[in-house]
């Protein structure tokens, strides 16, 4: 589907204001696990590098393509295991044991 | 609908998967759902792209997926203290990731004759800035765990240096979107870009990678874009976007809380001066033992903890919940003071805090607890240091005057926990521990809070 | 400029969810000329109407375009102006006469 | 570079101009700018547009934009209390442009058979919008000037009507999207959506108007993104977009301060009962001259001020000010009260207020001024009714129990201006006007006022 550079460059625009606006009200005790959650969602490469291990059009393509998804995949599973270990732990505060 | 359509609807509802995960994030309560939204979105995005009809064989795809999840696992068990490594190596991982797409991208594209100057442009800043990423998450990584010195190495004119590679980079990639056939100069762009990665980060102090790691997640979250430009994918771009956004943000809220500006972080090799301190050993400090500090804590009707970096190194959280407990018990009110740049990572303490199981609304914000301070009979100190040194008040030659601090010298009794008078982060000395209401109390934080709560227990009896 | 509709949905997208985070963050204060305000922003709809009169293709587009060029352009300046208004009253109360 | 690629970088260019413009409303010191910023924005997208090589003549539009000029500079300068029904005219005003472009652009492509069913689905759903907005946009302004009976008109059934015309409308619709051949329904439609929009402000009450031009507000933002779809242009769904949001929150916060849900407001033809009240004439009520209150006020320390509706309509702000004046100088610390929903629109109190010079810093929120109210000497209600009715906290059976009030009952003494012992929008008796501590100054707010300064000058003498 083709996506012209100024169509391209409004999406750019308007996400960029998004996101501003977003992470300046995550919360101060989150910072942590936030940066952690940013790294699992920049791990979207992935889709990047998916297609073009797929296409497996010649070797230096296909080996490049396949590392550029391995890595991505470990961002992936890294990001949002560990966000999640910590985010469990502030969700046990609802009911403090002591 | 074809394949693509698919593709394209799943993309559409992936990125509001993502838009939330961040929302979510704006308070604990909803926070858990972030993963699941986050996850979702992954999902989306990954299941869609594999329909694409491009894709002729799985297998690379599935074997390089496998050997991700293989190191992804481990990768996500690491100890919380090494969550801001994890974090510099992921950097690095995106922007590789990102790079090496790029990489691929240009001789394929070079190959089949594709290379329009607009896809060289846009391939151009992708490999610059994936590269960059990559090499500098590495550095950033290896310095947080001191495999690499964590002190900035710097040598004259090195930011020179470091600008003229960069621009040599772009300028190269310039020259290719004029004249393609030069593509000898790729490779060339690809190098200077790993070595600028490298440069930028050796002469920043290893207390300053916190604040560089979410500078890298910025670069990391553009080369995310760079990517969507390149292969025309709005999904790549709204992500990027948004982690770029976070990043950014994160930094300067990093920077402000410690009053310095962006660039003398970046260039400033703080930390240069890790001696300067030393000097002061000669003078008097008052020290106490557990039983002293037990005795004080217990008679005491409020005691704010104020947590530094040394109770992460000490891993001392757990003992920290045994003795807030204790005093509870006591009907001792006992409230956690944090400072926004306490520990080495941002949040760093809240997360610590918040494993051994401390409720968070035990937590006070710096801005918060200040006013109150006068009246706390006792500010224990555990293992932090530049966040209540008193010169970011008093001293204007101090590097970090200016930086707001939780004023634990104004408490009717200190107790600071740390194993010498070494300096911290910033290597200089500090007022507090000389100041007439403040007992010492020097030893491993988590061998000395344990030794109070032992005392405290002793002493209430059961 | 072509614009499919998967990426028209997705501009949409993006843009209601800052919207939604821009407004939660408007001051009470300025509720009324919130609503000004966004009055004149909506008579955006003016370059809609614009072509359409100034193809002057036919009678009627050519009529109904005028129309809505006269009805938004009434918008856009009563909007702005009242704002303005209203704005500079609150503007001034940096330094209260009293 | 084409023309129209030049439009669209004005396009790109304009949007953050509008964002821009709404974040700058977060607070008044950088909203002066947000005119600047929206202006700039208009200027760069009507540039860009008339680009378009498409226009042939400028005459109609040159035509067209001096009559709406001529027509709009008036319009800007209504007194601030017909600030509603300006606004309710300026979204009808907003449907009726949407929903014109929407006719034009359908008989335009039919013509040259360049209808696709894409097209059509969405013109269809402009031209509703548009016009629903356009009727009753004009019926909400007709309410709100008093030309059409405020009372809302009910008759059996009436919901499904209103249904039927609007999936009848919707169905039409879809059918001309199958089969576009049926070009005889299209004006159907057109008679369909404007009825509906008519009806659909009917039954509801007057003084529930600006709730509903809210609403209006976000449909008039959705049919500009309808007509963005059209026309295929990213500003218009953006700059729509955002218009929605904001006419969405608007009326979400103002429903949450009413205590009232979206659909109550919508269908629950509230108000109806406005003569419910009545009965209550006969108890006692005390009653005071202008030097009782002027006595009463000049002798307090602290006075909190509670505007509503009635100051509005009696254009007291002025004189209030003068109070106001006289009051400070005198040294009694003086606040003004302002609930969310007095007066007839959000804000509108803080408009007229700072209209005539009271520093904004005086005006505080219900949440912050509720706890401080036992301590407050006097409470001087001006024109405001529903807002302070204590029903709100004690009767289950009011209309308005649960909307959250200003508890002007817990102040020491309660001067309350109004000129009858009518009820306000909400139609029910107040408690509040019969309480021991309440005192009442009948007559019109303006005058009242003017007459309780001049007593309070008289005594302090100058
Ligand atoms: N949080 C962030 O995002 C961030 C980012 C960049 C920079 N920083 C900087 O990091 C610093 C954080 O301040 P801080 O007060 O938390 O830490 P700090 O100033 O670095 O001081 C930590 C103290 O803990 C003591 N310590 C170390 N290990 C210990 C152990 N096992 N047991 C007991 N004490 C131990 C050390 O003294 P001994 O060696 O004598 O024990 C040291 O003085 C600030 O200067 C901040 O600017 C923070
Ligand atoms: N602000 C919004 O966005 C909004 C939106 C929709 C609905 N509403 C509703 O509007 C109501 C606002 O409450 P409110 O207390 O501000 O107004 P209110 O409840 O409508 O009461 C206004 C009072 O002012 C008195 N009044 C009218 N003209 C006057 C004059 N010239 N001089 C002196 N007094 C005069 C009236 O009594 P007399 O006739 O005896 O003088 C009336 O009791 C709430 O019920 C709210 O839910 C507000």
């Amino acid at each position: 589907m083709k996506l012209d550079l100024l169509t391209a460059l409004f999406v750019f625009m308007l996400a960029a204001f998004l996101g501003l606006d977003i992470i300046r009200r995550v919360s101060r005790l989150l910072h942590t696990p936030l940066m952690s959650l940013t790294n699992a969602i920049s791990s979207i490469a992935v889709i990047g590098a998916i297609i073009i291990a797929g296409e497996a059009h010649d070797t230096l393509s296909t080996v490049l393509g396949a590392l550029a998804v391995f890595a991505s995949t470990t961002n992936l599973v890294s990001g949002y295991l560990i966000t999640d270990r910590m985010l469990r732990m502030f969700k046990r505060r609802e009911a403090p044991k002591s | 609908m074809t394949p693509e359509t698919i593709a394209e609807i799943c993309y559409l509802a992936a990125a509001p998967c993502f838009i939330l995960a961040l929302r979510w994030m704006s308070q604990p309560d909803t926070a858990r759902r972030s993963v699941a939204a986050g996850v979702t979105g992954m999902i989306l995005a990954v299941g869609g792209t594999l329909l694409h009809p491009e894709i002729v064989t799985y297998k690379w795809i599935a074997i390089a997926a496998a050997a991700g999840i293989a190191l992804g696992i481990p990768l996500a068990r690491v100890p919380l203290t090494a969550v801001p490594e994890r974090t510099g190596l992921s950097q690095a991982f995106g922007g590789f990731a990102a790079g090496l797409v790029g990489i691929a991208k240009y001789y394929l594209w070079l190959g089949e004759g594709q290379l329009t100057s607009f896809r060289m442009a846009v391939i151009a800043l992708e490999v610059i800035l994936g590269c960059l990423t990559a090499t500098g998450g590495l550095m950033a990584a290896g310095k947080l765990a001191e495999k690499i010195t964590t002190r900035p190495v710097t040598y004259a004119g090195q930011n020179i240096v470091s600008f003229v590679l960069l621009t040599l980079a772009i300028g190269l990639g310039g020259w290719l979107v004029v004249d393609p056939a030069q593509s000898w100069a790729f490779p060339i762009i690809i190098g200077l870009a790993l070595i600028f990665g490298v440069l930028l980060i050796l002469p920043i102090g290893g207390a300053d990678m916190p604040t560089v790691i979410s500078f890298l997640n910025s670069y990391a979250g553009l080369s995310a874009v760079a990517m969507g430009f390149v292969l025309e994918n709005k999904l790549l771009i709204a992500a990027g976007a948004l982690d770029g956004a976070s990043g950014f943000v994160l930094s300067i809220i990093m920077c402000k809380a410690m009053n310095r500006s962006v660039t003398n972080v970046l260039f400033g090799a703080f930390g240069s001066v890790q001696t300067a301190a030393k000097v002061a050993e000669q003078r008097t400090v008052k020290s106490a033992t557990a039983t002293d500090a037990a005795e004080l804590l217990t008679n005491a009707d409020s005691v704010v903890i104020i947590p530094g970096y040394g109770m992460a190194v000490a891993q001392a959280q757990h003992r920290v919940r045994d003795l807030y407990d204790q005093l509870t018990k006591r009907g001792v009110d006992v409230k956690f003071a944090v400072h926004p740049v306490a520990g080495r990572m941002p949040g760093h303490m809240n997360v610590l805090l918040a494993e051994a199981d401390i409720p968070y609304d035990r937590l006070v914000e710096m801005d918060d607890i200040n006013p109150e301070m006068p009246q706390v009979s006792v500010a224990l100190v555990i293992g932090a240091n530049d966040v209540v040194n008193p010169a970011a008040r008093t001293d204007e030659k101090s590097p970090i005057y200016g930086m707001p601090i939780i004023d634990a010298d104004k408490s009717h009794t200190v107790l600071a926990i740390k194993r010498s008078m070494n300096p911290g982060f910033a290597g200089i000395d500090n007022e507090l521990y000389y100041a007439n209401n403040t007992l010492m109390l020097f030893g491993d934080a988590k061998q000395v809070i344990g030794d109070v709560v032992k005392a405290v227990t002793g002493e209430g009896g059961h």
